[in-house]
């Protein structure tokens, strides 16, 4: 009954969905404030990834709030797993070739989010996806390792100061201008590592932020005793 | 137009998980699955034929031969707090399985009077 | 009808494949094994559609991030739908 | 330089002030209360009458305060019933808890009153009566025990109703007019739509008329009376209802005089004022609780005010506005002396409390200069306004509401004189003895206002002053009057004075004849001393002569009596719920089937709407 009921009304949302579409063209070129962006990207901020530009740029209030979301989310997950925590992990180690391999992987791994964090603004990537990418070489290590603890200080730490630069970077931009997050270093030439003013000061600090963050919610996650 | 499809069939099979499904978890996954079509909605909502990524990176690319850069920035954010909120919705599903021993919905009466 | 839009065919086929099969499955690792699958192929599909950003975060977090820990979290319940 | 937000800041700051002051010095609440509520009127007398303007843009809302004739009739109540009502509470209230939290909730419901007079526009008007409602709600519940919750929790639920259709009205306003001033507003009404203003007329007028305890909306307000602590009843019943009375008189005279259906809303709003002066009377009569029988006596004289306001002839407002300063000196004094009752006794009760003339005199002195005033004897403050009110009834030709009007007033005296007779009068109980009067700080607010009912009465023409100038705000009304006379409608003048003489000396001298022919007719003895046919009456058989006092005028309007609104609201109450008993299925507790709700929804809305996004399907 539940069934045939919800098969009609998504039929039903279905079919107007797919109406909509119908009417609105695959690929083809839209006016709006995108154009703007992809025009003064470069001559405004000085990043050659527009992406990068929109995120920590233009909407670098959004973003903050963003990040704040994602703390709340990890600080949630910690109170609602409070109480749960132990130490005793029934996950046998793996074997030698994998925790070998990991081993050699894991610094690579952690160096290639970082490469992709401070490269946020010249290439595809930036804070969000190095961050996430750091989360997955610990992953890796809490998989092989038996033993393999990251200290939760020390992502304390490491999560509010990121959270503090990306703050106080905006809040000089209000001191020395007229906003919050104002550029106020010099642009540099685009294409060059530094460049762009402050954007890659700040998603750097949303790398290590996002990294610190997921990286407690796995953390969080796995020392739960079930 | 294959892209839409696409992702709209996402949109309804999570969407479906999501209203008939018994099992705690699997209303997660469909959540998921619904999360993945929204954005791969996004993203094909801003594709312009033959454009390239808007990435300046070689001088030769021109403003108005790139894709939508909008919807990518909201879709990279998106996806970040998608894993955040899912992470969230599975604490909070390990925590009521720890109460009931069950996830099974049907199973679960607190909320019902 | 170029070998691209036979790819994009493919590519959305087996995604809506993947996403029937993480929805019927009843173990549910497999289940969460689906979704992974669904977001190799989304992160695919976010590469052609112009998104090396958005593909890269997909990568990350959908194919490794999401599905482990929708793993840990059967580890601590039920493996099996009633 | 005095200006109004000066007056706002030293009430305000002045709550907060005397909170703080409880927590260092024991009695520094009170202390300080009475000097800030001092202070404060002193400023607003020193205030001119027409000016102190202040204006404050916030944004595009431009918030202006500013005194003007009328306002300064009804800040110059509040101040000084505020001012009386703290000096009356500080031994009223002496060794009571939560002191701080009572003076600040007091300063705070003054403030208040005095903002809603002297705003300008429509949002800080707003803003302050739901100041207001919040103090008077936190005073009202401030004795914390049950039957205080549920008072609290009725005023409150009527009044939120009364604020919301305010707040909607003022939304449809500025709709309009896109301003949210006073002034602009009434001028821009004129040219709005009928069903535009019918829409804001009713709605600012049942808004307004809920504070002002209007007949099917005063549900709340015997509770919410007899629960409050006495010494802000007094201004409650004086001061802060007549904030309803002030939005109506904007309501009739700013907006609905511009309107084509203006003798509509005048002979609707005076029907109900009389309905709900001669029904609160009857109400009145049968209460057997001092500060529950005031309270249906308030409703019913705010009755008589928004006759006299409704019919709108100079004559008619003039009664009314003088019936409003009146009311509120005389309601205080009623309530301050069924406090003073309560704070020796312990209780209100009509049928316990007797015979206390002897022991509180004063006490007594204030409560029958109180009622003479009520039930309109000259040559009291209540006489005039009365006088003008049949007169400005005559005038217009409401001859049907002159009798409903005289039924009121009438039996307005069986209730007056159960009052007097059951707490002061008769035989007094043994319990009683010890009683004594109560302290002069309690006494002096009492005192003056009796004074100032008796000088009112005799000089009608100091009150009448600023009324006058008042008048001329609210359209050009001209009325005219000397310092003692009051003219009548054929033209005849009444000297006040003579009358005062006439009364006065008709009064002593029947007080000496009856003193003379009774010296030795009575003889004190007390209740359980009678003869009975073998049956001694036992100690607590209660044989005091005020029980049922009124059971034969009871029985007389007892069909009236069967129908009372409370009964009618609990039965609509009592329907919704069951209604709600059903709709209440709809959440099962299940989350799946919301989410199919949020789906139904889309579906539904996908189907009614034909279009999605701005594409038509």
């Amino acid at each position: 009954m539940r069934k045939a009921i919800a098969i009609l009304l998504l039929a039903i949302v279905g079919y107007y969905f797919i109406n909509v579409f119908i009417h609105m063209p695959f690929g083809e070129k839209r006016e709006g404030v995108g154009k703007y962006y992809l025009e003064n990207t470069v001559k405004e901020t000085g990043a050659a990834n527009v992406v990068t530009a929109i995120v920590v740029s233009y909407r670098g209030f959004d973003t903050l709030g963003e990040v704040t979301v994602l703390f709340l989310a990890a600080t949630g997950l910690g109170a609602i797993l409070f109480g749960k925590r132990g130490e005793k992990r029934r996950l046998q180690g793996a074997s030698v070739i994998v925790k070998t391999t990991s081993m050699m992987l894991y610094p690579m791994v952690v160096l290639l989010g970082a490469y992709v964090f401070v490269h946020g603004h010249l290439t595809p990537g930036g804070g969000f996806q190095g961050g996430a990418i750091i989360a997955t070489g610990v992953l890796l290590m809490f998989m092989s390792y038996r033993h393999f603890n990251v200290s939760h200080n020390a992502l304390t730490w490491i999560e509010s100061l990121a959270g503090l630069t990306f703050a106080t970077v905006g809040l000089i931009g209000l001191a020395l201008g007229t906003t919050f997050l104002q550029n106020f270093l010099p642009l540099g030439t685009p294409n060059d590592l530094v460049s762009a003013g402050i954007i890659p000061i700040i998603y750097i600090a949303v790398g290590f932020k996002v990294g610190a963050e997921l990286t407690g919610v796995l953390d969080n996650m796995l020392k739960t005793i079930r | 137009m294959l892209y839409y499809i696409g992702a709209i069939s996402l949109i309804l099979i999570g969407m479906y998980a999501v209203l008939t499904k018994k099992n705690l978890l699997k209303i997660v996954v469909g959540l998921s699955i619904v999360d993945s079509g929204v954005n791969l909605l996004f993203i094909s909502v801003g594709y312009v034929k033959d454009a390239t990524a808007p990435i300046f990176s070689m001088p030769s690319l021109t403003a108005d031969k790139m894709v939508d850069p909008v919807p990518q920035a909201l879709v990279l954010t998106a996806i970040v707090i998608g894993l955040a909120t899912t992470a969230v919705a599975l604490g909070l599903v390990i925590r009521l399985y720890d109460h009931h021993k069950t996830l099974n919905i049907n199973k679960i009466r607190q909320l019902k009077w | 009808m170029s070998w691209l839009a036979v790819l994009v065919l493919v590519l959305v086929v087996v995604q809506i494949i993947a996403a029937l099969f993480s929805v019927w499955q009843k173990d549910l690792l497999l289940a969460a094994l689906g979704t992974s699958a669904i977001s190799v192929v989304l992160s695919v599909l976010f590469y052609l559609l112009q998104a090396p950003d958005v593909a890269l975060t997909e990568a990350a977090i959908g194919v490794a991030l999401s599905t482990i820990i929708f793993v840990i979290a059967i580890k601590k319940t039920d493996r099996y739908e009633e | 330089m005095i200006s109004v937000p000066v007056i706002l800041s030293v009430m305000f700051l002045g709550g907060v002030l005397a909170w703080l002051a409880n927590r260092f010095v024991p009695k520094g609440a009170s202390w300080t209360a009475a000097i800030i509520a001092a202070f404060a009127g002193y400023l607003v007398f020193a205030l001119p009458s027409c000016g102190g303007e202040y204006t404050l843009a916030l944004g595009s809302i431009t918030l202006v305060w500013k005194s003007t004739n009328y306002s300064a009739l009804f800040a110059m109540l509040v101040a000084v019933l505020g001012f009386l009502g703290i000096l009356y509470s500080m031994d009223f209230m002496a060794g009571k808890k939560n002191l701080g939290y009572y003076y600040m909730n007091f300063l705070f419901a003054l403030g208040a009153m005095l903002g809603i007079v002297y705003s300008q526009d429509l949002v800080s008007l707003f803003f302050f009566w739901e100041v207001m409602t919040w103090s008077s709600f936190m005073l009202v519940i401030y004795s914390g025990e049950e039957k205080s919750h549920k008072a609290g929790i009725k005023y409150f639920a009527y009044s939120a109703i009364g604020a919301y259709l305010i707040l909607s009205a003022i939304v449809i306003l500025y709709a309009q007019s896109n301003s949210f001033l006073l002034s602009e507003n009434v001028k821009m009404f004129s040219g709005m739509s009928l069903g535009t203003q019918i829409m804001v007329i009713s709605f600012l007028a049942l808004g307004f008329g809920v504070k002002s305890a209007m007949m099917p909306l005063h549900v709340w307000a015997p509770e919410a009376y007899k629960e409050s602590p006495s010494g802000f009843t007094a201004v409650f019943s004086g001061a802060l209802s007549k904030m309803g009375i002030f939005g109506l008189g904007l309501v009739v005279f700013k907006f609905a005089a511009n309107t084509e259906f203006f003798v509509y809303v005048r002979e609707t709003l005076a029907w109900l004022g009389g309905l709900t002066a001669m029904l609160a009377t009857f109400y009145a009569v049968i209460q057997s609780d001092a500060k529950k029988l005031l309270a249906y006596s308030s409703i019913g004289q705010l009755g008589y005010i928004i006759v006299g306001l409704a019919l709108g002839t100079p004559l008619g407002i003039m009664a009314a506005l003088f019936l409003t300063i009146m009311h509120g000196a005389f309601k205080a004094m009623l309530f301050m002396s069924a406090g003073a009752v309560y704070m020796r006794t312990g209780t209100t009760s009509l049928d316990d409390v007797s015979g206390l003339i002897t022991k509180m005199p004063l006490t007594f002195l204030t409560a029958l200069f109180g009622i003479i005033s009520v039930a309109g004897i000259p040559p009291l403050g209540g006489f005039i306004s009365k006088w003008m009110l049949y007169q400005a009834l005559l005038e217009t030709n409401h001859y049907f509401l002159i009798i409903v009007i005289f039924i009121a007033s009438t039996a307005a005296f069986l209730y007056l004189y159960r009052f007097i007779f059951s707490l002061f009068l008769g035989q007094r109980e043994k319990e009683f003895e010890h009683v004594k009067e109560v302290p002069w700080s309690m006494l002096v607010p009492m005192m003056l206002l009796t004074l100032f009912v008796l000088v009112a009465g005799v000089f009608p023409g100091l009150v009448l002053d600023p009324i006058g100038k008042a008048m001329g705000y609210l359209g050009n009304f001209k009325a005219s009057w000397e310092p003692q006379v009051v003219f009548s409608a054929w033209g005849e003048k009444i000297n006040m004075q003579v009358i005062a003489g006439t009364i006065g000396t008709i009064f002593i001298l029947g007080a000496l004849f009856i003193g003379f022919k009774n010296r030795k007719a009575t003889r004190v003895v007390s209740t359980k001393d009678i003869h009975t046919a073998g049956e001694i009456p036992t100690e607590n058989e209660n044989l005091t002569y005020a029980v049922n006092f009124n059971q034969p005028f009871e029985r007389a309007i007892a069909p009236i009596l069967k129908w009372s609104v409370d009964k009618l609201f609990n039965l609509l109450g009592e329907n919704l719920e069951s209604t709600f008993e059903y709709l209440r299925y709809v959440y099962t507790g299940n989350g799946q089937t919301y989410a199919m709700y949020v789906i139904l929804m889309v579906v539904i809305l996908i189907l009614f709407s034909g279009s999605i996004f701005g594409i038509h399907l």
